[in-house]
């Protein structure tokens, strides 16, 4: 049994692809171009995501110091923000250093006034967040510290900022779960047809004896098979679309567009379109085949 | 060998018994001929045999179990235990006629060599040496019947059931079919066919049970064909 | 009506014909049996006729035209007056026997009143008038030849054609099968009819065409069917 | 011929779809995930198209004016500008309005500062062009013209920002592109694989001597139903997402999501996607038929 049943499996697998060639060949074009879209969109939205994690983690916030706090005040503010678990980073800057990044910034708008004299600017501590989105909170928090006179982070912008990059991922996840749900049942539904097509052969074999395991493993293997070419292929596509995308964006110094790097890529991709492929094709069969061993 | 007890069969919902309180025995090693007119529930007996269909009503015994009570995962077991010659054929169709038998083969596990080794006897037997590698849709409608019975025979199984076998067979291959049949029963296997075929039927001279309407009407040993008509 | 000059066939590209040389000619009116072993050809000429098939070589003419020269827009006109019973049945099988039958008279737009009066008295000459509501594939093999057959007279067509139609049917059935063929042929109606059944070939008495091994080997007035065996 | 043929081509178009309506509901069911797909795919395209262009529309140009020019030079250089073919709107800034808008930019910073008598700012035209895309090409013209001191749009940021806009706009058609075609081989194979189970119907007809016509119509029948209800439902199902997407933008006053009215969109959809679905249904079960009418 085991010998001649493994070899007539091997062998079935692949006769079967072949005697059925066609359709097996327009099967597999559709996991794969179901599976080329999906991998499509996952590297956008992966990117997307990327971009828009990276626009909000040059949110910062700057927590200007009352003018008549001593230096003990200053100090204890100082490392009670710097020790904050949610605090990344903090940098002290000065009221003068403040007033020559003014000077900088208006030119010569700015000559003839005396600033070491009369300095109206404050003093302020400028603080990263481990997470952007700890800012609006953190900055409520600190306004209440001794010392503090108010804290700035782009209140109005920022909040409007998170709320756009969370409509932003939200849309591109439900576009993303749409379509994995799409390519499951286009995919499922094709393979449904390719074994409806080969119903009649199957309950013959169910009338001559064959235990529906028997039957199941040619149909399993060709739905491994065509899953996984299904899904390699337009990995390969991707791969190489990527590539170009990349380097294109590399000659066009589109620094601003900051993609991810293709490995990255690559194996977030692998992760998910291989097993969904080869999943789904061996669930595909196996479960469209149901019906017809019931004889 | 099979043993029927009140069966009965009624088709989904309609009123009329395609098989009504059937009785009847048969013994290991006996060559029976089911006989009556079109409709009159041969088939659907035959099918009972194999759980193609469950028994309405009644009890059918088979190998000295009762079928309607088989779980599913013992069908295919029961199945190689009978070799079924259909009366539409039901052949792989797009698969040669050795890759038809083989698959039978195959299935209950026989050895390469064996494969290779049995099944162009059994063509040969059915004349069908030459049409070895021809798919099925290439065969007459005769040559795919015969490719159903080298099918049938290629497991030595302990009973062959054979529907209508030689409805598309000129007489004298019918002869050379039913002759195979009759010297494979001598060595010992069970046969159980269904046919309209008078000529064979009389000249067998067995044992006839008579079907009218779902109804046995007649049991005889060397029966012969002209006995309800 | 038929005629075949030189006609030969061979399928694919195997060596063998199917049909080798095989000249005939069958007159408007005649009935005529076409019988030979499994395998001889005679679905293989029958098919032909239809242009199922087209021919390797050789002139077919069906109503005085060439079939191989028919173009493909005009094949169904062809057949619109050819009743064909199929060895294997080709029947709709997902549908009931009453729009199998209604669906050929459709075909060449018959009028629904007409339909509607034409087929229950064509299932009533096959009796099938109690399966007229019943699918295809929930009727016995003899059923299902029966209701080829309805199909094929329903349009009244200039010939009707059958291929092994009493191969599933018990000898009475069979009789009254042909008896209608024959009587239907007394309207004026051409028949042709490939069969191995020794006892109608024998009882009717009709013209017989001897085919073997894809030759023709023999063309007899009156003829019976243990000529060549 | 002509009626009872007509009434049968109808009754058989309904009971094709009866008999064969697992087949017919689950491909009709592919029609509707896939044109879903592409319509909701269009609506984030139509969108971001629409954003995009918003944000561009919001490029302007100052074309400062020498500190010396008298008002001649002024009067004519401002119309010059007014006159361009591809101005849309100018505006003159006076160097003290523009001291006025820094004082309010900058708080309390420049207090004590008299602009008055020593104002170092420009005065300037603010211009709108026809074409965001026609700023840089018309800073550079301006800034030959007489009066003119420099010409400033955000160089550097402007390009960036309309390099940005076209990237993602090509990504947005190629994608659509893409998903279109995906949905026409989809549809077709999917018509292909439930044409090609009733093949052995379909040659026993022609057998029975019907024309090939005859057996068409109720298939193309069919291929219009399922097409049309393929694309109807999504568009339904768009219609609806898409309204509670503007209410909730609208009530989360997410005013800078500037997204396209509803009407809009859905004509733009219908117009697609109705005939795309019809279409092919119509073709997929004509062509999948060809093999088998040729008997
Ligand atoms: N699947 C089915 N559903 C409903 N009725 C059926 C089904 N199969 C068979 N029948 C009916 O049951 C009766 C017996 O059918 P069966 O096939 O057993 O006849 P049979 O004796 O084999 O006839 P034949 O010699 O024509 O093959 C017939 O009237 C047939 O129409
Ligand atoms: N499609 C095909 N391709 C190749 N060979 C074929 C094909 N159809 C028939 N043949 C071969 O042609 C020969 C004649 O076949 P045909 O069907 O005409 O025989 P027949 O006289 O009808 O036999 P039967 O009585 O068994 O039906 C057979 O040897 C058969 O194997
Ligand atoms: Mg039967
Ligand atoms: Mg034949």
């Amino acid at each position: 049994m085991f010998i001649s049943g493994f070899i007539y499996i091997l062998g079935e697998t692949f006769k079967g692809l072949y005697r059925n060639r066609w359709m097996c060949i327009t099967s597999t074009g559709v996991v794969m171009v179901t599976l080329l879209m999906l991998g499509l969109f996952m590297v956008v939205n992966l990117n997307v995501r990327h971009i828009t994690e990276t626009v909000k983690e040059q949110v910062e916030m700057v927590v200007y110091i009352e003018e008549d706090a001593d230096r003990a005040t200053l100090e204890e503010l100082g490392s009670l923000i710097a020790n904050h678990r949610e605090v990344a980073r903090v940098e002290y800057v000065s009221s003068e250093e403040h007033m020559g990044r003014l000077r900088q910034q208006l030119g010569g708008v700015l000559e003839g006034y005396d600033t070491d004299l009369d300095n109206p600017l404050l003093a302020s501590f400028e603080v990263s967040t481990e997470y952007p989105e700890a800012v609006v909170r953190l900055a409520d928090e600190f306004e209440t510290y001794p010392g503090v006179s108010a804290v700035f982070y782009g209140q109005g912008y920022v909040e409007n900022l998170f709320e756009v990059t969370r409509v932003v991922q939200i849309v591109g996840l439900a576009l993303m779960a749409g379509l994995a749900t799409t390519a499951v049942f286009l995919i499922s539904h094709t393979i449904k047809l390719t074994v409806m097509m080969r119903k009649k052969e199957i309950t013959i074999m169910k009338y001559v004896g064959a235990t529906n395991w028997f039957i199941r493993w040619p149909f399993l293997m060709e739905g491994l098979l065509m899953g996984f070419v299904g899904a390699v292929l337009p990995l390969a596509i991707v791969h190489y679309l990527y590539r170009i995308s990349v380097e294109w964006v590399a000659v066009n110094e589109l620094m601003f567009i900051n993609l991810l790097p293709l490995e990255t890529v690559m194996a977030e991709l692998s992760l998910y379109l291989i097993p969904l492929g080869i999943g789904l094709g061996i669930l595909g069969s196996m479960f469209s085949m149901g019906r017809f061993l019931r004889v | 060998m099979v043993e029927a007890k009140n069966l009965c069969m009624k088709y989904g919902k309609g009123k009329q018994m395609a098989l009504d309180d059937v009785n009847f025995f048969i013994d290991r090693g006996e060559f029976v001929f089911f006989v009556g007119s079109s409709g009159a529930g041969k088939s659907t007996l035959l099918k009972l045999i194999i759980r193609e269909l469950k028994p309405s009503k009644g009890a059918l015994k088979v190998f000295n179990r009762d079928v309607s009570r088989l779980p599913r995962h013992r069908l295919p077991y029961l199945r190689r235990n009978i070799g079924m010659v259909f009366q539409d054929f039901r052949l792989m169709e797009e698969r040669t006629v050795y890759d038809n038998v083989a698959f039978a083969m195959i299935v209950i596990g026989s050895s390469r060599r064996e494969i290779r080794r049995r099944v162009p006897h059994v063509l040969n037997l059915v004349g069908l040496q030459d049409k070895a590698k021809a798919k099925i849709t290439d065969l007459s409608g005769g040559e795919q019947q015969r490719a159903g019975l080298a099918r049938a025979i290629a497991n030595r199984p302990a009973m062959i059931i054979a529907d209508e076998p030689t409805g598309n067979l000129d007489p004298g291959t019918a002869l050379d079919i039913m002759n195979l049949l009759r010297s494979i029963n001598l060595r010992g296997t069970t046969v159980l066919v269904a046919t309209h075929n008078r000529e064979i039927v009389d000249h067998f001279k067995k044992r006839v049970l008579y079907l009218e309407n779902g109804k046995l009407v007649g049991d005889e040993q060397k029966g012969i064909y002209t006995n309800v008509h």
